[in-house]
């Protein structure tokens, strides 16, 4: 089913290194946030990392990104800086949100992140917005929108849908369905498991993607923005997944019980980490290689947690800084 | 008396409600769940069935409406939102709908509904789940705001609000879940439109709501201390506020410190001071203060919050300043 | 495709009547505004009165009816009073609504309609409460949704769509879908014709219906109505009709040009009620019966305009009363 | 100098801004047919393409994100709501969204939009198209909210509302269409946060907006004829309202009034009286009183509506109020 052409081992490694900082870092936060040194909250994104990395490298830099409540991994894939994410987290003054969004408003315009937001779908029509701005300047840049499952039953989901699709918006629609919303399964938030299907409706192709094989992500995603970049409007592309932790926090969330455990049991063989490695070594990667990259990951990681500690926190005479823009 | 914090007093109530009338019952989002409620709906699934006690989609605004449409046709629903930051998109079916029913139909319409919502801020959550908007809603007539401070209050208040035959909106804070007080075992109403006069005192009025009249338990013990004989009034229902009981005890104290957690500009504290200004004037002998939020979201990093957030010591500062 | 039996000749009169009589009021209103008696802003449902009498045919007295902006035809379809209508278009005390709604705001609880309000889609989510209420009641009672093809525009369009699926309540959306929102072609607004669709996107039956051949309404709301009795849940029905009128007032509204003026030609012929009369006459009617039964329902409605007239207009006095309920 | 009604003031500032700069764009319900906009958006889709004049779906909250997201992307967009009453169902982007974009990422994002919205009401149309609500927005920090009573200010803030980097509401008044004014053919800016003075006066303040403003010029004639001096003061912005030019003005003459055409409790009268009241309470010589809309939804029945909507009569009633 893939292009061979296009696995060049750089691209390979790429993307495994990708997921392998995504999930380094969300563990280290979690040992954070474990210790006590982190308040803000996060939600952690392990098990889902394929689909940042995957769809982010279909992107150009031109191109934006939009997320939500669980996006350390999109704003990593996407080039957002590390040590401002950490130091955001930690809430200094370093932070790419200068400490005043925490972990679930990020942002890294040089790198395209332009921002996450935990209103649970709340970016769907700012990228569609975005996506129609780069239509009026024919500027070619394509926007994402990262989302979940719980996102799709916001009814602005299809309105943002039917705008795009109607004027062909430059935008993919990335719904990560890890089939939870909170502690509410799928199935008990509607009557059928067809989100993919809302493209259909509102007359775009919709595509459904094993979300934890990276490999078929970053292809769907490149035919998405193919299409976008061609002036043919939106894809929707559903990417079924796992959320390993809980909804917040670090916890393994077996509280929400029986289900949870077993469900667990049938994902985590499907971590999508392993698979791609698989991949690479059948390809001829070397394993020490590897090991390499794992040991120049973490210690990128611990610089940035080092320079998120030495940061300076917030001055609060500056609490009332930038309510307004330049100009007011 | 008993004792029950504040979370398992509003739990308590929605039980009694739930047992006594079969009308009522329960939507939103996380009421099967202790995550986003605390203890103030624990285990009301179990106790009372799925039916009644039912976790929505992530569909504010149909979830609210429905709502809306179940009380028009008889039901006392209770709409839950775990964070009013979210009941913005559910907005339009509670003031188009809901706040003109009754009077567009001239009366044979009523909206018997309970939509509660949770003030839930700090803890490094930023300015999108740290809002505190009932100065939205308390500009909007047909709408009923409650704001309970203490456990007696947020049970009786809830009851209240669910017996009512208008829209209520029952806003509870985070901050307060785990304070305790007496509350009886039997079912009981506090009246809407009443405040509570929380201390006897002559110096000043102290008007405040919700979490800040907690706060401000501490403020006028300190202000005591002090030599300053305070008036503390809890205003408990802020739309419509008790205009008499604020009236009586301004034109004998003849000053006004307001202590309301909202933004500065607008909402209740300004309407109070404006109505106080307007209806009062010649009793008064200092300007009136609001202690509330600065005009800025809320942000996260704690050293901001610390600043950001507001206590006992603004609200002494005020007074003192009320008096000099 | 019909079922005979059910085709008794009272029906089809029925039927008739109930047309008969929306669409000579409709006429009647358009020429009291002409005369500039009428203020409030009246959305006449002329060429689209097969939906409403063919729907509420379907239902019992108990059953409730929620409407739009376009709400005359639904009102009288269920039975609401004519004479608290026209008092009500005329702003006086003995209107439906006391002199407080006007047009766009009917009420007639005594029979079903539970309310019309005109924000676009606004008692979809309503309809949808009244039909829980009946479920967690087991009172047997249905509640339908009349709203036209905009409306589906709206977010909560779907998130009603999926709560009633979901909890599988008891009610109708009946979609008319005259084409047009305003002066906007359904085409300028989403990318297919395709609404029913959105029945099948939701878990729900979804049926097109010739919204101009009262009949088939007729059936398609039985049959929706014996399911949601039932306990089976929601039905979506597409009925598609044509607007005659401008979308607001009396005129014929081809100021929009071109397009409305080949429609209206296209559609004119389409009339529900010949269409109806016709089929009558082939079971037998009488051609007589159906200039008596035209006298009665005018005089009705003059009758009804006097009413209307001779009521006294609201006492200023009372502008304050009804803000709250009682207890209150 | 050229007159121009307000509806053409705002086509101008529309279509000169649309030739000025190629990141204005203007969507909304109701842009290509007067039917909503009268003529204040007459054939600018015509003469600037479809592509930049956009008729939308029944969607508002989606039209209204979807600017943000475009403004944010460096876009100059005008979301256009035809009624104030339906741009309710986008409250959350406005709100949640634009308001803290700029904080929350440290002044690292910015969401230049213009959200135009007309208060359209009276005509028998009722409670749901009747409603003035921008009291609503003026509590939120993070937006400015401006509302032009003449033709030059409806041009000149158009003006500057879309060259501000901040989300403004825009708010124009139906009732004011068709006044006529002297307009400047050139672009010029009225700047936000700074009201006029439209008639100095020594006894009374009044200060007023959008078309309480058209309003106060009769009512300060008639009072001028009854001896009464008003300077009467034009909001013009009602968030950030001008506090240099209202302190100053009841500096002076230690009275004011407030007229604003909203519901009565909370909202812009109030805070301005509040803020009067806590800042300048010495200088008072008499009760602040607002003159507001009842506490009610709107009647149609035109007897209803005359007795509902207020005009130079209950402003001068309540100016002789604060004199005796
Ligand atoms: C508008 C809104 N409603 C409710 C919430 C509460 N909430 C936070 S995260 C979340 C779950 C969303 O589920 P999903 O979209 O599937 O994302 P996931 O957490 O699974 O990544 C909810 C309901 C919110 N943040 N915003
Ligand atoms: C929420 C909302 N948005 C916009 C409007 C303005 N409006 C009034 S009627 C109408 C057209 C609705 O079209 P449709 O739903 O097809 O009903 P029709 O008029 O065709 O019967 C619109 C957009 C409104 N009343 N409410
Ligand atoms: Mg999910
Ligand atoms: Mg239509």
């Amino acid at each position: 089913m893939y292009d061979d052409r296009t696995w060049a081992m750089e691209l390979l490694t790429g993307l495994y290194r990708t997921m392998l900082l995504i999930r380094l870092t969300e563990e280290r936060i979690a040992a954070l946030i474990e210790a006590k040194e982190i308040k803000t909250p996060c939600h952690l994104c392990i098990g889902q990392e394929a689909i940042a990395a995957g769809v982010c490298a279909a992107l150009d830099g031109q191109d934006s990104i939009w997320g939500g409540h669980r996006s350390h991994g999109h704003y990593l894939a996407k080039g957002g800086d590390l040590n401002g994410l950490l130091a955001e987290i930690l809430g200094k003054t370093t932070g790419c949100s200068t400490g005043r969004g925490g972990s679930m408003h990020l942002i890294d315009t040089a790198v395209g992140v332009m921002g996450t937001v935990p209103l649970v779908g709340a970016t769907i029509p700012l990228a569609a917005g975005a996506a129609w701005a780069s239509k009026l300047r024919g500027d070619g840049r394509v926007a994402v929108a990262f989302f979940g499952d719980g996102a799709t039953e916001e009814g602005h989901f299809h309105e943002s849908l039917n705008l795009a699709s109607l004027y062909r918006l430059p935008v993919l629609f990335v719904c990560e369905n890890n089939f939870y919303s909170t502690h509410m399964p799928l199935a008990e938030r509607r009557p059928k498991d067809n989100i993919v299907q809302s493209a259909d409706l509102h007359g775009m192709p919709g595509v459904r993607v094993d979300g934890n094989d990276v490999m078929e992500v970053y292809e769907s995603a490149r035919a998405a923005v193919k299409r976008a970049r061609d002036g043919q409007g939106p894809t929707l592309l559903e990417c079924r997944t796992y959320r390993w932790r809980g909804h917040v926090g670090p916890a393994w969330d077996l509280d929400v019980g029986e289900q949870r455990r077993r469900e667990l049991e049938e994902w985590l063989p499907k971590d999508p980490l392993p698979r791609l490695r698989r991949r690479i070594v059948e390809a001829g990667g070397r394993l020490d290689e590897f090991d390499t990259m794992e040991q120049e990951v973490r210690a990128d990681i611990e610089a940035a947690v080092r320079f998120a500690r030495d940061s300076p926190t917030p001055d609060p005479s500056e609490l009332l800084q930038h309510v307004y823009g330049p100009r007011g | 008396m008993r004792q029950l914090t504040y979370a398992q007093a509003i739990r308590e109530a929605h039980a009694q409600l739930l047992r006594e009338d079969s009308r009522v019952f329960i939507c939103g989002q996380g009421v099967w769940n202790p995550w986003y409620a605390g203890k103030s709906l624990l285990d009301l699934d179990k106790e009372f069935g799925r039916d009644r006690v039912l976790d929505c989609p992530v569909s504010e605004n149909a979830t609210t409406a429905a709502g809306i449409g179940a009380a028009i046709a008889g039901m006392r629903p209770i709409v839950f939102h775990a964070r009013m930051d979210f009941m913005l998109l559910a907005v339009d079916p509670i003031i188009n709908q809901a706040a003109n029913w009754s009077y567009l139909f001239g009366g044979q319409g009523s909206v018997p509904i309970v939509i509660r919502c949770v003030i839930n801020r700090g803890g490094e959550q930023g300015a999108q789940h740290s809002q505190a908007l009932h100065g939205l809603f308390t500009h909007v007539p047909g709408l009923k705001v409650v704001m309970p401070s203490t456990p007696y209050d947020a049970k009786g208040l809830l009851i209240a609000s669910v017996r009512d035959r208008n829209p209520v909106l029952y806003i509870d804070d985070r901050w307060l879940y785990d304070d305790s007080g007496d509350v009886p075992e039997e079912t009981y109403e506090v009246p809407i439109g009443k405040a509570a006069v929380r201390r006897q005192g002559k110096d000043v009025t102290l008007a405040a709501t919700s979490f800040m009249a907690a706060e401000a338990i501490q403020a006028v013990e300190t202000l005591a201390g002090l030599g300053v004989d305070v008036e503390l009034i809890d205003l408990r229902t802020v739309k419509p506020w008790d205009r008499d009981l604020v009236f009586s005890s301004v034109g004998k104290t003849g000053r006004l410190v307001i202590a309301d957690a909202a933004w500065h500009s607008g909402g209740v504290a300004a309407d109070v001071a404006a109505t106080v200004t307007g209806e009062l004037f010649h009793a008064l002998k200092a300007p009136i203060l609001r202690v509330c939020l600065p005009d800025a979201p809320a942000p996260t990093s704690a050293v901001l919050e610390r600043a950001y957030f507001i206590g006992p010591g603004d609200i002494v500062a005020a007074v003192q300043k009320v008096l000099h």
